[in-house]
């Protein structure tokens, strides 16, 4: 066997290592690389900035702790810059695996920037259905969540105050891992009830979405970890997303760096084999 | 430095142990990985049973009926019962009516919203002019590839969608024109592949940094330093299984 | 009989399909009424579906302790866990947090499910690379294409590819902006034409495989 | 409408413009008539193709599956066919459920042994029944089991990990990957790469079509997968429909010819009447 056709079939546990050392060396020894900022994530953020204070703004937490490394952060950030803006902050999940880890994030965020339960944000919680969460919450939010996470009424919720449906959000911002997530949220939701759409995502589905936000069917998108650390920079408050993207950097590279030696390996093969 | 709470440091341990072995799988299937793969199964389901509940039969349903006398929602219950009847084999065609309510209803709200969402609006958007006026008598037409709305890009895009759409006809044979439309349709999907397997691998490299952020932070002395600790004894673990398996015959489970 | 269990089934899927296809166009306060208390049963039947898939795993690991079967001592894993969380839960009233504090349930949530999905997930990390190696090779024109479109989006999305290669970046979104859009558009306009063919078959009654079985 | 009173709030039912609520929203006309023209022409073309042979295209994806199924028999492995993450709503899961009526056919008739692991107890019992029928019209119903089609979870990881160490324990020759998927596809074609078996998958998920482009052997892309289970099965119903859908996406691709032939004119020109044309296009509410 030619070193070629041993490099080919090399043994994938030693790749593995690779892409694990490439990830971890960069998180204990960060470097710091600028990031700039593309005009996707913009969108999100000038919509919020450019909303006035006490508008509502619905973040749906559509992920489970699966993509928590990608969508945590981005929920973090936006979070953080509609409290500075005085919005009314309501959160809810799509995804029933993911409600105890919103409530922690909600929660969390909430308390680092002072603000009440009940009067300047809520939990709405976890409601099965899918789609069919988001058409009742168009039709009626009572309906779809007669309580919020904790078991309170929420026609209660003074946070929700002037809030009939869907009709009535300031701003929407769907943080999606899959299905339901921001495609659900057009279709069901803003193609009848006609709020303001934007959208963050899993690296895997940015590039489906792209069609959409090209018509403006969603008016910003928020890609990946990249896309965090973006939202990160913007708000001025670095944290998870902007510190891994050296690892990211390190790793991306280490891969394209396979991907050469892989084709070199595979045409030297070919050309001893005439 | 604060003391952390007890429950803290037992969870650090717990979650450190349950990460490492299901890590272990990538050194091979082992029973390690199989032990936390099924605890995971189990402790999933529990968790989607304990949230149905407090969410559907409480809130969702007894809530509403007890407080506010809305006895129209035993109608959901009992369709939702009907479709429990497929467990009893003479009374299963019952749960066609469940289906029958779910997928009728779905497909109706599905048709007008996609022809709404994907066709017009798709369709809406990609036809835009490919010259424009700016002064009198004189037209434009703007080169700039990095302005995605430049006429350019325009034509690409339309290249492109009836390139992709040509490609997906079923019901003509592609040759001559038709096979160089086709072709070009092709190496368009191929690109967007190659974008979306590049986006992706960035997804990916972040859920593995996320899970390291963790261990990092759990190695910690703070902790008791459980992914030291536990990395050891995974990887002991590991040997042992090897070398027991090694002793009997390779056709053994 | 045959009225009761073929044609009545087909028959409340051509009323609700029609309906609800109709009341989209339909701004009438009584269609949307409609509309409000048909998704909320939804949301309630969709509940129940859960349940079904769960009695299905509970017999099947049931069979399996109790036959003895290879590997059922994992099956046993498996209970203690979907039990044990059961319990824990419903004696916290489903609620990871109660004002704040970490119930026993949400310590379960915490400690267990986060890591173990997330692991479960980060695996693809290395299963990426790993498919990266073994299946980008320049074997063909289109394989070519879709590598070189590969490495460029990875070298554009990171901040260290933009820096060794300025470019990069602005090509990236190019391809995602322009070439990409123009392909998922089509493929989107197209998978949306077959939904809408058979949202139709359904609701006609035509595309019957949802109710079971074959031709009859 | 919402007024908000000293705390409390008081809903008024909805206002509709007009004198008397309306029964058309005629905004959407446009939209209705395209829902309704499109599903005309789906049941003119299943009726065409009732008493009309249609020309289809050969799928090249397609011979591998009964090159794979064979494969199988050979080695005497089973076949693992799993039909993606959604439920029976989705065109993609019914497509995926055709598909194994054939596979499933074949295998009976070969006597392979079929493993098709579910994440949606619908889907399950529905494929159960599917592959019942195979295997009496293959004639061979004494060698169908009814734990052939099993539910694993609804939860995508702990069913990937478990579909992983099927692949990995029963080592089966052929794996099927039809329908809609998500982060799991890598996960489950390299596991199944890694014990050598071939893979055919065939998938609307646009997501996750460049995981399954690359590590798969062959792949249905889009669409194909819909005309692959027309294909297979043969039945004028599924065969109309794909015609109906190719006159719709002719449709589709002259709407736009004309339509940007006519916003053009209009730009140059400066003149009003392309916008009317250009309107019925629009997603106008």
């Amino acid at each position: 066997m030619s070193l070629s056709e041993r490099m080919l079939k090399i043994d994938r546990r030693i790749i593995f290592l690779v892409i694990g050392l490439c990830t971890l060396l960069p998180l204990l020894y960060p470097v710091g690389l600028p990031i700039k900022i593309s005009s996707e994530v913009r969108g999100v953020y000038d919509h919020i900035e450019s909303l006035p204070e006490q508008s509502v703004f619905l973040l749906s937490i559509d992920f489970d702790p699966a993509s928590k490394p990608e969508l945590y952060p981005q929920a973090i950030a936006l979070l953080r810059h509609a409290f500075r803006k005085h919005l009314r902050v309501v959160t809810m999940t799509l995804w029933v695996s993911g409600t105890g880890m919103a409530d922690q994030l909600v929660t969390q965020v909430a308390k680092e920037m002072g603000k009440e339960y009940g009067t300047d944000y809520a939990f709405l919680g976890w409601s099965p259905g899918g789609q069919a969460v988001i058409i009742n919450m168009g039709q009626d939010l009572y309906s779809a969540f007669p309580s919020d996470y904790s078991g309170k009424s929420t026609k209660d919720l003074p946070v929700l105050d002037g809030v009939r449906s869907l009709k009535d959000v300031g701003y929407m911002v769907s943080l999606g891992a899959g299905r339901p997530g921001v495609e659900e949220w057009y279709v069901f939701g803003k193609d009848k009830y006609k709020f303001d759409l934007g959208g963050g995502c899993t690296g895997v589905m940015a590039p489906g979405l792209y069609p959409l936000l090209r018509s403006g069917q969603i008016n910003g998108l928020i890609g990946g970890l990249r896309g965090a650390a973006e939202y990160e920079s913007l708000i001025g408050q670095k944290g998870k997303a902007v510190a891994g993207m050296d690892a990211q950097s390190a790793t991306h590279l280490a891969i394209i760096l396979l991907v050469i030696m892989c084709n070199l390996f595979y045409f030297s093969l070919r050309q001893q084999r005439g | 430095m604060t003391e952390l709470p007890f429950e803290s440091i037992v969870g650090a341990w717990v979650a450190t142990g349950l990460t490492l072995l299901i890590f272990s799988f990538l050194y091979k299937d082992n029973p390690l990985f199989k032990l936390a793969e099924h605890l995971y199964v189990g402790v999933s389901v529990g968790y989607v049973i304990v949230k149905t509940y407090d969410t559907v039969i409480v809130h969702l349903v007894v809530k509403p009926i007890v407080e506010n006398g809305e006895f129209a929602l035993l109608i959901p219950v009992a369709i939702g019962m009907l479709m429990l009847t497929r467990y009893v084999p003479k009374a299963a065609w019952m749960s066609r009516y469940a289906f029958a309510f779910i997928v009728g209803m779905g497909a109706g709200l599905a048709i007008p919203r996609t022809v709404s969402s994907f066709i017009l609006k798709q369709v809406e958007d990609t036809i835009r002019p490919l010259l424009s006026v700016t002064g009198p008598d004189s037209l434009t037409f703007s080169m700039n590839l990095l302005n995605p709305a430049s006429h350019l890009n325009a034509i690409i895009i339309l290249l492109g969608v009836s390139s992709v759409l040509f490609y997906f006809f079923f019901s003509i044979e592609h040759s001559g024109a038709g096979k160089a439309v086709a072709r070009t349709g092709i190496l368009f999907l191929m690109i967007s592949f190659g974008a979306g397997f590049g986006y992706t691998v960035m997804a990916r490299m972040s859920l593995l940094i996320g899970r390291l952020t963790d261990l990092i932070e759990f190695s910690d002395a703070s902790y008791g330093r459980p992914t030291v600790w536990l990395s050891l004894l995974t990887i002991g673990a590991l040997f042992l299984l090897a070398r027991r398996g090694r002793a009997q015959p390779p056709d053994a489970h | 009989m045959i009225f009761l269990r073929r044609q009545l089934p087909l028959l409340i899927t051509l009323v609700t399909g029609l309906l609800f296809a109709a009341q989209y166009y339909v701004p009438h306060p009584a269609s949307e009424q409609m509309l409000t208390s048909a998704t909320k049963w939804l949301q309630i039947v969709g509940g129940f579906a859960l349940i079904l898939g769960v009695t299905s795993l509970f017999h099947q690991h049931a069979v399996k302790i109790r036959r003895q079967e290879a590997g059922w001592g994992y099956s046993l894993v498996l209970y203690v866990g979907m039990l044990g969380t059961i319990a824990v839960g419903l004696w916290a009233n489903g609620k990871e947090s109660v004002e704040g504090t970490m119930t026993a349930f949400g310590w379960i949530y915490n400690y267990m499910m986060v890591p173990l999905q997330g692991t479960m997930f980060a695996i693809l990390a290395f299963f990426i690379a790993s498919a990266a190696y073994r299946s980008f090779r320049a074997k063909s024109r289109e394989a070519a294409v879709l590598l070189v479109a590969a490495v460029i989006v990875m070298m554009g999305r990171v901040p260290l590819g933009e820096y060794l290669i300025p470019l990069s970046g602005d090509v990236s979104s190019w391809i995602l902006n322009v070439l990409n859009s123009s392909v998922r558009r089509a493929i989107l306009i197209g998978v949306s034409l077959g939904a809408v063919a058979l949202s139709f078959k359904i609701i006609f009654g035509v595309e019957r495989s949802y109710l079971g079985g074959g031709k009859e | 409408m919402a007024a908000v009173q000293g705390g409390q709030r008081i809903f008024s039912p909805v206002l509709v413009a007009g004198p008397s609520p309306d029964w058309f929203n005629w905004n959407q006309l446009n939209n209705l008539i395209i829902a309704l023209s499109f599903g005309g022409l789906v049941f003119y073309s299943i009726s065409y193709a009732k008493r009309h042979e249609i020309f289809l295209r050969r799928i090249p994806g397609l011979d591998a599956v009964d090159e794979a199924i064979g494969r199988a028999t050979e080695l005497g492995k089973p076949i693992l066919y799993l039909t993606g993450a959604h439920d029976l709503h989705d065109p993609s899961t019914i497509a995926a459920a055709v598909i194994l009526g054939k596979v499933a056919k074949r295998a009976a008739l070969y006597e392979t042994e079929l493993l098709v692991p579910h994440r949606e107890p619908i889907t399950m019992a529905v494929c159960q029944e599917i592959t019942k029928q195979a295997y009496l019209e293959a004639g061979k119903p004494d060698l169908f089991k009814e734990d052939a089609n099993f539910f694993i979870t609804a939860d995508q990881f702990s069913y990937t990990a478990a579909v992983d160490g099927i692949m990995l324990r029963k080592k089966p020759a052929a794996n099927f990957f039809m329908g809609a998927y998500f982060a799991e596809s890598l996960l489950l074609t390299e596991t199944g790469a890694s014990t050598g078996a071939i893979q055919i998958a065939g998938t609307d998920s646009d997501h996750q079509l460049p995981f399954f482009v690359t590590t798969c052997d062959y792949t249905l892309i889009g669409e194909e997968l819909y005309a692959a289970s027309a294909y297979l099965s043969k039945e004028p119903v599924q065969i109309g429909t794909l015609r109906g859908q190719d006159i719709g996406k002719a449709v589709v691709l002259s709407a736009i010819g004309i339509g940007i032939v006519l916003a053009t004119v209009g730009a140059v020109t400066g003149a009003q009447w392309p916008q009317l044309f250009l309107d019925l296009l629009r997603d106008l509410k």
